[in-house]
C-alpha cells in the first residue's frame, strides 16, 4: 500500500517520472531549436541567402544584444519578478559610456565595459532595492524606472547625440572583429561575448549555491524564508545582475550603432521579456534556463531579420508574431504545469487512494 | 549516538500581542531522544511557542538554553545554527527543485559551488536511513504530501538537527502514511534527536509521545510522562471543563427525505456514495482527513461535479454544475477553510454575510440597498451572538470563533434546504464551539437537513442522527445514532481489523 | 458610507461640468496688428518690440533642431526680443506632444508659435485654436498641410522642394558615374511629408535621359530610428547583390546606413549619400563610406523663421502673397503661394550645400 | 483614528495632495487658472482618463491590463483601414469598437478560462496588438475622416465640453455606482481579494473576469476611436506608452495592485492630480519627458509610501483587534500593501 515505507522500495518519483519531470526544460529547448531550424529552412525557400554566411552574421550580430538582455531578464524572472527598465538602462549606459569614451579616448575596451557594467549595475540596484526592501511589485517599480531613467537621460543629454566621430577608432572596428571564421560564417566578437555571458550564467545558475537559491526563492518564497534563505539580498542581486547585463548590452549597443540618441534601446525591454518567455522561462518563477532564453532571442532575431528580407510579408508582422509567440510560450508553460499538477494529484491518489485529494481535486476543476 | 539529556530548556517565556497574552511564563524542557507532545486548543499558545523557538518571534520575557548555554534565537537562520528545525502541516518544499536540492537547499556551509553528484549520493543515503526510497533527481512538484514530508525530515537530518518541531504533520496524511511518518520519527529519536510533536489527534499523541504537555490560554497546565496521562485527563487539561458540557442535542423527530444521493462518484476521487438526509436530520460524515468527505461535499456544491451516480433534491433530480447552481437549488456549503475559501477578510461583516445573496438586496435601479443588507447582518449578529465592533468592521478584525459564526450566517441567509458543514468548529475556541453546536441543533429543529463533516469524533457522535463513514474514497458504513460508537466508527474509518 | 462615496463622485463631476459651462471665453493675447504695408513694398524687419514665442521642433532628439533653435535665438537677440521658448516632444513620433505644447501655448498667451510639424493634419485643430486666440503660427521645415485653413500664416521652407530631387539625382550620378547602376532609397517614415515630396521629386527628375543608367530598385523606411535604419540598410544590401548606392534623404538614415556599411566592411562596394548633418558624417565622408551628401543650414532656417514670424507678429509684414521683407543677414524674401499645398504661403530659404571631403570638416 | 478617517484616509491624503498641486501650479504659472485650461487639461488626456476608469475595475478585480494602449491603436487602425478601403464610416466605427471588445475577450479567455496570469497575457497583447495595428496601417498616417467625426473629437458638444469629456464625466459616475453600489461591483472586490472565496460563494469568477477583461478591451477600443477623432488621423504608434499614465492614475488612486480594494473617488482624485501635474509642468515649460519622469516617480511612490507607512504603523501597533495569540508571521517579507494585515490575520487561526 504505502509506497514510501521502508518495506516497499517502489520509487515515488520513479525514474520514468524523473525524465518527465526534468524534461520540460530540455524539451522546450529542443523544440525551440527545431523551430529555429525549420524557420531557417522555410525562409531559405522565400529569399535566397537565408543559408548564407552573410545572413548568419546578420542574425548573430543582431541577437547578441537581446541575448545578453534576455539572460539578465531570466535571472530576474526566475525570482518571480520582471525587469521592464532594461531598455532605458541600455540607453543610459550606451550614452554615458559614449560620453566617457569621448572624454577619455585613451580608455581601453575593458575600462569602457567596466564603466557600462557599473552604471547598469547601479541602476539595477535601485530597482532591486525598491523591490526587495521597499516591497513594491517589480512590475510597478520597473515600469516607473523605465520612464524615470529615460527622462533622466533626455534631461542629461540636452538633445545632444553621441556620434561616431567622437568615439575612439578601436570602437569603430569592434563590430567587425571576429573570433573565428568558417568561410563566410564569422563568429563575431559581440556574439561570442553574448554566448560567453549565457554560458557563464547558465553554469552559475546551475552550479552555484546562490544560483540555486534564486530558483528556490522564485519557486516558493515562503519556503525560502522558512529555510532561512536570504530572500531580499537574492532579489537585489537578481536585479543588479540584470542591470549590469543591460549595461553590457548598452556598451554593445554603442559599439554597434556608433550614433546614440536619447532613445537608444527603447523597446528592448519587451524584446528581452519576449525572448525569455518564448525560451521557456516561467513567469511564475522558479524555472527556466538562460540557454532557453538565448534560443528565444535567436528565434526573435531570426524572425526580425528574415521579415526584413521577405518581400511577400511586411516587416510589420513582426510584433504581431512576437505577441503570438509569447502567448504560445506562456500557454505551453501552463499546460505543462497543469499536466504536472494532474500527475501530482494522481501520484497522491496512488499513494493513499483518495487521501488528501481535497485540495488537488479543486485545482483541477 | 548522543548522550540523552536536556537539549533545550525554556524558562519563563512570555509573549504579548496587544491585548492578548499569548504566552505567559511557560517553561519547558526537551530531552534528546524524547518525543514530547504539545497539546492545546487553538489559541492556547502552541504556535507562539514554536515561533519563539524557531526565531520568528522574540519572547518578551524568558530565556532559552540550548545544551545549557543561553541561546539568542532571532531568526530561522539562528534557529538552524542551534540545531532547531520545524516541519509544518503543509510541507514547505520548492516545487521546481529536485528532491536532493530540497534537502540541501538551506545549507550554508556546503560551499559556493553545488556538487551535484555528491549531493545526490548524500541525499540518497539520508533517505535510506529513514527507510524512504525516493528518486533524488525527481522534481518535488511531483511528490505526494507524504513524500514531501519525508523530504522535510530528511532535510532536518541533513542539517544535523537536534530538535525537530513537528506542527500537525499528520493533518494531511492517511493512516498508513502517518504510521510511516512515525517510523521515520522514531528513527530520528534513536539518533538522539529531540522531537516536539504537535497534533490535534489524541490517539496519535498517545501512540508516539514519551511526554505530554498541555497548554491552555498561554499557560502551561500540565507536563507529564505519557504513562501518567489519560486521554480524558489531557482533554480536561486542554479545555478546563468536562467533556459532557460540549454537546447538546435536543429531542427531535426527522421529517421527509430532502436530499437523496445514489452511487455518487467522481472519477479517481470517490465513488459509490449513497445516502439520504431528511428534514431536521443531521447526517454525520466521518472518516480520516482525505477519505473523500469534502469531495462529496464539493460534488454536491458543484465545485468539482460528480461524474457518476445521481442526486435528487426535494423530489427533483439535480446535477450541480456550479456553486451558484447548487445554491439556487437550496444547497449551502460551509467550507472547512475559512480564510482561503470562506471569508473575504478585508470586506465588512455585512458584505460577507450578504455575499452569496447579493441580488436580493437590490433596489429598483438594481443598486445595492445597503440598509437592507445591514438589517439582515444585524439580525444574524443578534441571533448568532456574533461579537463585532460594528456591522462595517472588516471580518479580518474578528476573532476566529466570530469569523466562523459569520460564515455560518452567510450560508444560513441563503435559506438552504440542505446545509453542509465542513469542520464547522475547526480552530475555534471552546466557548464558540459550544455555541456552534447549539446553533446546529436549533437549525435541525427548525427543519433544515444538515450534513456535518467533522474530524472530531465526539462531535460527530454527539451531533449526528446517523453517521456515514468513508474510507479512501468509498462509503464503508452508515451507523444510526443508537448504534454508533467511537470504536465502531474508527474501525470502519481506518479499515483496521 | 457607500452613499457618501457615490455622492462625492457625483458632486465632483457636477462641479467640473458647471465650472466648464460657466465663464466666458478667455481673451486671446497677441501682438498689436498695426497697419502693415501691402504687397510689393520691401520691408526691413526691425526690432524694438518684444515678442513671446514658442519654437517647436519635430523632436528634441535630433541635433539639427538645436541648430535651428540656435538660429532663432540669434535672430531674437538681433531684434532685441526675448528668445522663444524651445519646447518639443521627445520623439518625432510623439504627435500628442506637439499638440500639448501648442495647446499650452494658447493658455500661456504667447504671441507666436513656430512649429516644425511632425505629423500631418493632427496638429490642425490646435493650430486653429492658436490663431483664433490671436497667436501667429508659422511653420518651418515641415508645414501644416491645410495651411491658412488651419491657422498657419506662413511656411518657411528650407529649400525649394523641387530642387531636392535634382540635387539627389545629381549626387547619385556623380557617385555612380556615367555607367550608372542600382541604387535604393532609405527614407524616414512612409508618411513623412518632406521625404515623400523629395522622393517623388527625385523620381520625376530621374525621367531625364541623362540619368537613364540610374536604376532605383527599392524604397525602404527606417522610421528615423538609428537601429531600424541600420537593419534596413543591411537588408537592402543582402536583397540586391548589385546594389551600389543607398540614398537616404534623412539625417538619421544616412548616418545609420553609413555606420552599417562601415561595420560590415562594405564601404567600397555600396556608397551612401543623401541629406546628412556634416557633424554626423565627417568620419564617413573622410573614409569614403559616404563621399558626398547635401544639406541646408538649419541655423539659417531657424534664424529666418524667427525673423519672418517676428515681422508678422509685430505687424511689420503682412502674410499675403507678394509681400517682401528683408531678414537680417539672410537678405530679401518674397512670400509666395506654396505649390505643394492648396492654401498655403511660403518663403524658400535657399540653396543646398553639397558636402564632400573638401568642405565637410567646416560644416 | 476615527472610523471615517481610517476608511477614507487615502482619499483624504489625495485631496490634500491635489490641493497642494493646484496651489503649486497657480504659483508656478500665471496661465493656470482659467476654465479653458481645465478643459484643455482633460481634453489632452481624455483617452487616458477614460481607460483609467475601466482599468480601476481590472485592478480591483486582481488583474492588470497592460495591453490597453495597443488595443487602442489596434481598434483605431481597424477604423482607419476600413475607412481607407472605402467601407461606410459607421460600419468602420462599429468594427473598431467590436475589435476592442474582441481583443479584450481574447485576452480574457486566456486569463479567465485558462487561468494564465494577466500580466503575461496582456504583455503579449501589448506587443501583439500593436503589431496588428502596424500590419493594418503599416507606417502610414490614415486620416480624411468625415467632418462630423473630426468635430466630435475636437469641438465642444455641450457648453464647452467635448463628447469625450462628457463621456468621461458620465462614465466615471456610472462606473463609481457600478463598482460601489451593485452586486457586480461587490463581486469584483471579493474576487480581487480572494477568488476562491468568491467561487465558494456562488460567484461565477471566470465569467466576471471575462466581462471585466472584455470591457477593458472595449473601452480601450472606444478610446482609440476617440483618439482617432481628436487627432483626425491614425498611426500605428498611436497611444504608445499610455499604460504608464493609466496605471499610475489607478494605483495612485488607492487601488491595491493586488486587487480587492480601492475606490472610484480615489481614482477620480488621482486622475485630477496626474492631469494637473502634467498640465502645471507643461505650462511652467518643463519638457514633456520631465512630465513622464515625474509620473514614473509618482507610480513608484503610490505603492512605496503606503508600504512604508503600514510597516511603520505595524511596528508601533502590532496588529489590531483581538488578533493574534500566535502573532503575525514575520513581516519582513512579501509585498503587503496598506494595512491589509493579511499576514497577522492568518495567525488568528492556527
Amino acid at each position: 500500500m504505502s509506497r514510501i515505507g521502508p518495506g516497499s522500495s517502489e520509487r515515488v518519483g520513479g525514474s520514468r517520472r524523473r525524465r518527465l519531470g526534468l524534461q520540460p526544460e530540455r524539451m522546450r529547448e529542443l523544440s525551440l531549436l527545431a523551430i529555429i531550424v525549420v524557420a531557417v529552412l522555410a525562409f531559405s525557400l522565400v529569399f535566397e541567402n537565408a543559408l548564407s554566411g552573410r545572413f548568419f552574421n546578420r542574425v548573430t550580430t543582431s541577437v547578441a544584444i537581446t541575448a545578453v538582455l534576455a539572460a539578465g531578464q531570466t535571472v530576474v524572472i526566475i525570482t518571480r519578478n520582471i525587469d521592464l527598465s532594461v531598455g532605458s538602462i541600455v540607453g543610459v549606459t550606451a550614452y554615458l559610456t559614449g560620453e566617457y569614451l569621448g572624454d577619455h579616448p585613451d580608455a581601453g575596451l575593458f575600462l569602457a565595459i567596466g564603466v557600462a557594467v557599473l552604471i547598469g549595475g547601479a541602476l539595477g540596484l535601485v530597482n532591486g532595492a525598491l523591490v526587495a526592501y521597499g516591497r513594491v511589485p517589480a512590475i510597478i517599480v520597473t515600469l516607473g524606472t523605465l520612464a524615470i531613467y529615460r527622462t533622466w537621460l533626455i534631461e542629461h543629454a540636452n538633445s545632444q547625440n553621441i556620434t561616431a566621430d567622437t568615439l575612439p577608432q578601436w570602437l569603430d572596428e569592434l563590430p567587425r572583429a571576429s573570433v573565428l571564421s568558417f568561410g563566410e560564417f564569422d563568429i563575431r566578437l559581440t556574439f561570442a561575448v553574448a554566448v560567453l555571458v549565457v554560458v557563464v550564467l547558465q553554469i552559475a545558475l546551475g552550479r552555484l549555491r546562490w544560483g540555486r537559491w534564486l530558483y528556490a526563492v522564485g519557486s516558493n518564497p515562503d519556503a525560502a524564508r522558512q529555510a532561512g534563505l536570504p530572500a531580499q539580498p537574492l532579489t537585489l542581486v537578481a536585479f543588479v545582475v540584470s542591470g549590469a547585463l543591460a549595461g553590457l548590452a548598452g556598451f554593445m549597443f554603442l559599439e554597434r550603432f556608433g550614433t546614440i540618441t536619447v532613445f537608444a534601446g527603447s523597446g528592448l525591454e519587451l524584446a528581452s521579456v519576449a525572448a525569455a518567455v518564448v525560451g521557456g522561462v516561467s513567469v511564475l518563477g522558479g524555472s527556466g534556463t538562460v540557454f532557453g532564453a538565448m534560443l528565444g532571442a535567436v528565434l526573435i532575431a531570426l524572425l526580425d531579420q528574415s521579415l526584413l528580407r521577405t518581400p511577400q510579408v511586411s516587416e510589420f508582422w513582426r510584433d504581431a508574431i512576437l505577441g503570438a509567440l509569447i502567448l504560445a510560450g506562456v500557454a505551453a508553460d501552463f499546460l505543462v504545469g497543469k499536466r504536472l499538477r494532474r500527475r501530482w494529484a494522481e501520484s497522491r491518489r496512488s499513494l493513499s487512494l483518495g487521501a488528501t485529494s481535497e485540495r488537488g481535486a479543486v485545482t483541477d476543476a | 549516538m548522543t548522550e540523552p539529556g536536556p537539549y533545550l530548556r525554556a524558562s519563563g517565556l512570555s509573549k504579548r500581542f496587544d491585548a492578548t497574552q499569548a504566552l505567559e511564563d511557560v517553561s519547558l524542557t526537551l530531552h534528546q531522544g524524547e518525543i514530547h507532545a504539545l497539546l492545546g486548543e487553538n489559541g492556547a499558545g502552541k504556535s507562539t511557542l514554536i515561533k519563539i523557538m524557531t526565531g520568528i518571534h522574540a519572547p518578551d520575557q524568558g530565556t532559552i538554553l540550548v545544551r545549557g548555554e543561553p541561546a539568542n534565537i532571532r531568526s530561522p537562520a539562528d534557529a538552524q545554527r542551534h540545531g532547531i528545525a520545524a516541519i509544518y502541516q503543509e510541507p514547505t518544499i520548492f516545487p521546481d527543485l529536485n528532491v536532493a536540492e530540497n534537502i540541501f537547499v538551506g545549507h550554508r556551509e556546503r560551499g559556493t559551488v553545488v556538487r551535484w553528484r555528491r549531493m545526490y549520493r548524500e541525499a540518497e543515503s539520508i533517505l535510506a536511513t529513514l527507510g524512504v526510497h525516493l528518486d533524488v533527481r525527481a522534481l518535488a512538484s511531483g511528490l505526494s504530501v507524504a513524500a514531501q514530508q519525508a523530504v522535510e525530515i530528511a532535510k532536518a537530518i541533513s542539517l544535523d538537527v537536534k530538535l525537530l518541531i513537528m506542527d500537525e504533520p499528520t493533518a494531511a496524511l492517511s493512516a498508513h502514511e502517518v504510521s510511516r511518518l512515525f517510523d521515520q520519527v522514531r528513527h530520528l529519536t534513536e539518533t538522539g534527536v529531540a522531537v516536539l510533536f504537535i497534533s490535534h489527534r489524541l490517539e496519535e499523541v498517545f501512540e508516539i509521545a514519551d511526554r505530554v504537555t498541555v497548554l491552555r490560554d498561554g499557560r502551561l497546565i500540565s507536563s507529564n510522562p505519557r504513562d501518567e496521562v489519560t486521554p480524558q485527563g489531557a482533554i480536561q487539561d486542554m479545555v478546563g471543563r468536562e467533556m459532557a458540557d460540549f454537546f447538546s442535542r435536543s429531542e427531535h423527530q426527522a421529517g421527509d427525505p430532502v436530499l437523496r444521493v445514489e452511487e455518487l462518484g467522481r472519477e479517481g476521487i470517490f465513488s459509490g456514495v449513497t445516502f439520504e438526509v431528511r428534514r431536521g436530520e443531521v447526517l454525520g460524515l466521518a472518516g480520516l482527513v482525505g477519505a473523500g468527505r469534502t469531495d462529496v461535499a464539493l460534488a454536491l456544491f458543484g465545485i468539482a461535479p460528480a461524474d457518476q451516480g445521481s442526486v435528487d433534491l426535494g423530489g427533483r433530480p439535480l446535477i450541480p454544475r456550479s456553486p451558484g447552481h447548487a445554491m439556487r437549488r437550496g444547497i449551502a456549503y460551509l467550507s472547512e477553510d475559512r480564510l482561503q475559501r470562506g471569508l473575504s477578510l478585508p470586506q465588512s461583516f455585512t458584505s460577507n454575510i450578504t455575499l452569496p445573496t447579493l441580488r436580493r438586496y437590490v433596489s429598483r435601479l438594481r443598486l445595492l440597498d445597503s440598509a437592507a443588507e445591514r438589517a439582515v447582518a444585524d439580525r444574524f449578529r443578534r441571533r448568532l451572538n456574533i461579537r463585532t465592533p460594528s456591522l462595517r468592521t472588516p471580518v479580518e478584525r474578528l476573532s476566529g470563533g466570530n469569523q466562523q459564526k459569520t460564515m455560518l450566517a452567510k450560508w444560513l441567509n441563503t435559506q438552504p434546504a440542505v446545509l453542509i458543514l465542513d469542520e464547522p468548529t475547526h480552530g475555534i475556541d471552546v466557548g464558540a464551539k459550544a455555541e456552534v453546536h447549539k446553533i446546529i441543533d436549533e437549525l435541525a429543529r427548525s427543519g433544515m437537513a444538515i450534513i456535518l463533516i467533522s474530524s472530531d469524533l465526539p462531535e460527530v457522535l454527539a451531533m449526528s442522527d446517523r453517521v456515514l463513514v468513508m474510507r479512501e474514497g468509498r462509503q464503508v458504513g452508515v451507523f444510526v445514532r443508537s448504534e454508533a460508537t467511537q470504536e465502531g466508527i474508527i474501525t470502519a474509518a481506518m479499515g483496521a481489523a | 458610507m457607500k452613499k457618501h462615496r457615490t455622492l462625492l463622485a457625483v458632486v465632483a463631476g457636477l462641479a467640473l461640468v458647471m465650472a466648464a459651462c460657466a465663464e466666458e471665453q478667455q481673451a486671446g493675447g497677441g501682438g498689436g496688428q498695426a497697419e502693415a504695408p501691402g504687397p510689393g513694398e520691401l520691408v526691413t524687419i526691425e526690432g524694438g518690440e518684444d515678442m513671446s514665442g514658442v519654437f517647436i521642433p519635430k523632436a528634441t532628439d535630433n541635433p539639427v533642431f538645436d541648430q535651428a533653435n540656435d538660429g532663432a535665438v540669434e535672430a531674437a537677440e538681433e531684434l532685441g526680443a526675448e528668445p522663444a521658448s524651445f519646447e518639443g516632444p521627445p520623439s518625432a513620433e510623439d504627435i500628442e506632444g506637439q499638440i500639448q505644447i501648442m495647446t499650452n501655448a494658447v493658455t500661456q498667451g504667447v504671441d507666436a508659435v513656430m512649429i516644425s510639424n511632425n505629423a500631418a493634419e493632427q496638429i490642425e485643430p490646435a493650430a486653429q485654436q492658436a490663431q483664433d486666440a490671436g497667436i501667429t503660427v508659422v511653420s518651418w521645415d515641415s508645414p501644416i498641410p491645410s495651411g491658412a485653413d488651419a491657422g498657419e500664416s506662413l511656411f518657411v521652407a528650407q529649400v525649394d522642394f523641387d530642387e531636392t530631387g535634382e540635387v539627389m539625382a545629381d549626387m547619385a550620378l556623380d557617385l555612380l558615374g556615367e555607367e550608372g547602376g542600382e541604387f535604393a532609397i532609405l527614407s524616414a517614415t512612409p508618411d513623412a511629408a518632406n521625404q515623400n515630396a523629395w522622393i517623388e521629386d527625385m523620381e520625376a527628375a530621374l525621367e531625364d535621359p541623362k540619368y537613364e543608367n540610374l536604376e532605383l530598385v527599392d524604397t525602404v523606411y527606417g522610421n528615423d530610428d538609428p537601429e531600424d535604419s541600420y537593419d534596413q540598410a543591411l537588408a537592402l544590401v543582402d536583397q540586391y547583390p548589385d546594389l551600389q548606392l543607398i540614398m537616404a534623404p534623412t539625417t538619421v538614415g544616412i548616418a545609420a546606413a553609413a555606420e552599417a556599411m562601415q561595420d560590415e566592411d562594405l564601404c567600397g562596394q555600396v556608397l551612401v549619400s543623401g541629406l546628412g548633418l556634416p557633424s554626423d558624417m565627417v568620419e564617413f565622408t573622410l573614409n569614403g563610406c559616404a563621399p558626398e551628401f547635401a544639406l541646408w543650414s538649419f541655423t539659417d532656417l531657424g534664424y529666418l523663421t524667427y525673423y519672418a514670424t517676428y515681422g508678422i507678429a509685430t505687424g511689420q509684414v503682412q502674410a499675403v502673397e507678394g509681400a517682401q521683407f528683408e531678414a537680417g543677414r539672410l537678405g530679401e524674401y518674397t512670400i509666395e503661394p506654396d505649390p505643394t499645398r492648396d492654401n498655403g504661403l511660403r518663403i524658400v530659404m535657399g540653396p543646398f550645400t553639397v558636402y564632400t571631403e573638401e568642405n565637410v570638416e567646416e560644416g | 483614528m476615527p472610523e471615517w478617517a481610517r476608511r477614507w484616509g487615502w482619499e483624504l491624503l489625495l485631496a490634500g495632495i491635489l490641493i497642494g498641486v493646484l496651489i503649486l501650479n497657480v504659483s508656478l504659472s500665471p496661465f493656470y487658472l482659467g476654465v479653458q485650461n481645465v478643459i484643455n487639461t482633460f481634453q489632452l488626456s481624455i483617452e487616458k482618463v477614460i481607460v483609467a476608469v475601466i482599468m480601476a475595475f481590472v485592478i480591483v478585480n486582481g488583474e492588470i491590463d497592460l495591453s490597453v494602449a495597443s488595443v487602442m491603436a489596434f481598434s483605431a487602425s481597424v477604423l482607419a483601414a476600413l475607412h481607407a478601403a472605402g467601407a461606410p464610416f459607421g460600419l468602420a466605427v462599429g468594427a473598431a469598437l467590436l475589435t476592442g471588445a474582441i481583443a479584450g475577450l481574447f485576452q480574457g479567455f486566456f486569463v479567465a478560462r485558462m487561468g494564465l496570469p494577466s500580466l503575461t497575457v496582456t504583455l503579449a497583447g501589448l506587443i501583439g496588438f500593436r503589431g496588428a495595428a502596424r500590419i493594418l496601417v503599416e507606417d502610414q498616417s490614415i486620416g480624411d475622416f468625415p467632418e462630423w467625426f473630426d468635430r466630435l473629437g475636437q469641438d465642444p458638444l455641450v457648453g464647452r465640453l467635448s463628447f469625450g469629456l462628457l463621456l468621461f464625466l458620465v462614465g466615471i459616475v456610472v462606473a463609481g455606482i457600478i463598482l460601489h453600489r451593485t452586486p457586480f461591483g461587490r463581486s469584483l472586490y471579493v474576487i480581487g481579494d480572494n477568488s476562491e472565496v468568491a467561487r465558494f460563494s456562488g460567484i461565477n469568477v471566470a465569467r466576471t473576469k471575462l466581462i471585466v477583461m472584455t470591457s477593458s478591451g472595449f473601452v480601450a477600443g472606444l478610446a482609440g476611436v476617440l483618439f482617432a477623432a481628436r487627432l483626425g488621423s491614425v498611426r500605428g504608434d498611436l497611444g504608445q506608452g499610455f499604460e504608464l499614465d493609466i496605471i499610475t492614475m489607478v494605483l495612485l488612486g488607492g487601488v491595491s495592485i493586488f486587487g480587492g480594494s480601492g475606490t472610484m473617488v480615489g481614482v477620480g482624485l488621482s486622475i485630477l492630480i496626474v492631469l494637473n501635474i502634467r498640465n502645471g509642468l507643461g505650462l511652467a515649460r518643463f519638457a514633456i519627458t520631465t512630465q513622464t519622469g515625474v509620473i514614473g516617480v509618482l507610480l513608484i511612490l503610490s505603492v512605496l509610501v503606503p508600504n512604508l507607512v503600514s510597516r511603520f504603523a505595524r511596528r508601533r501597533h502590532r496588529g489590531p483587534g483581538p488578533a493574534p495569540p500566535s502573532g503575525g508571521r514575520t513581516t519582513d517579507q512579501g509585498g503587503d500593501l496598506r494595512g491589509r494585515e493579511h499576514e497577522s490575520q492568518q495567525a488568528t487561526v492556527e
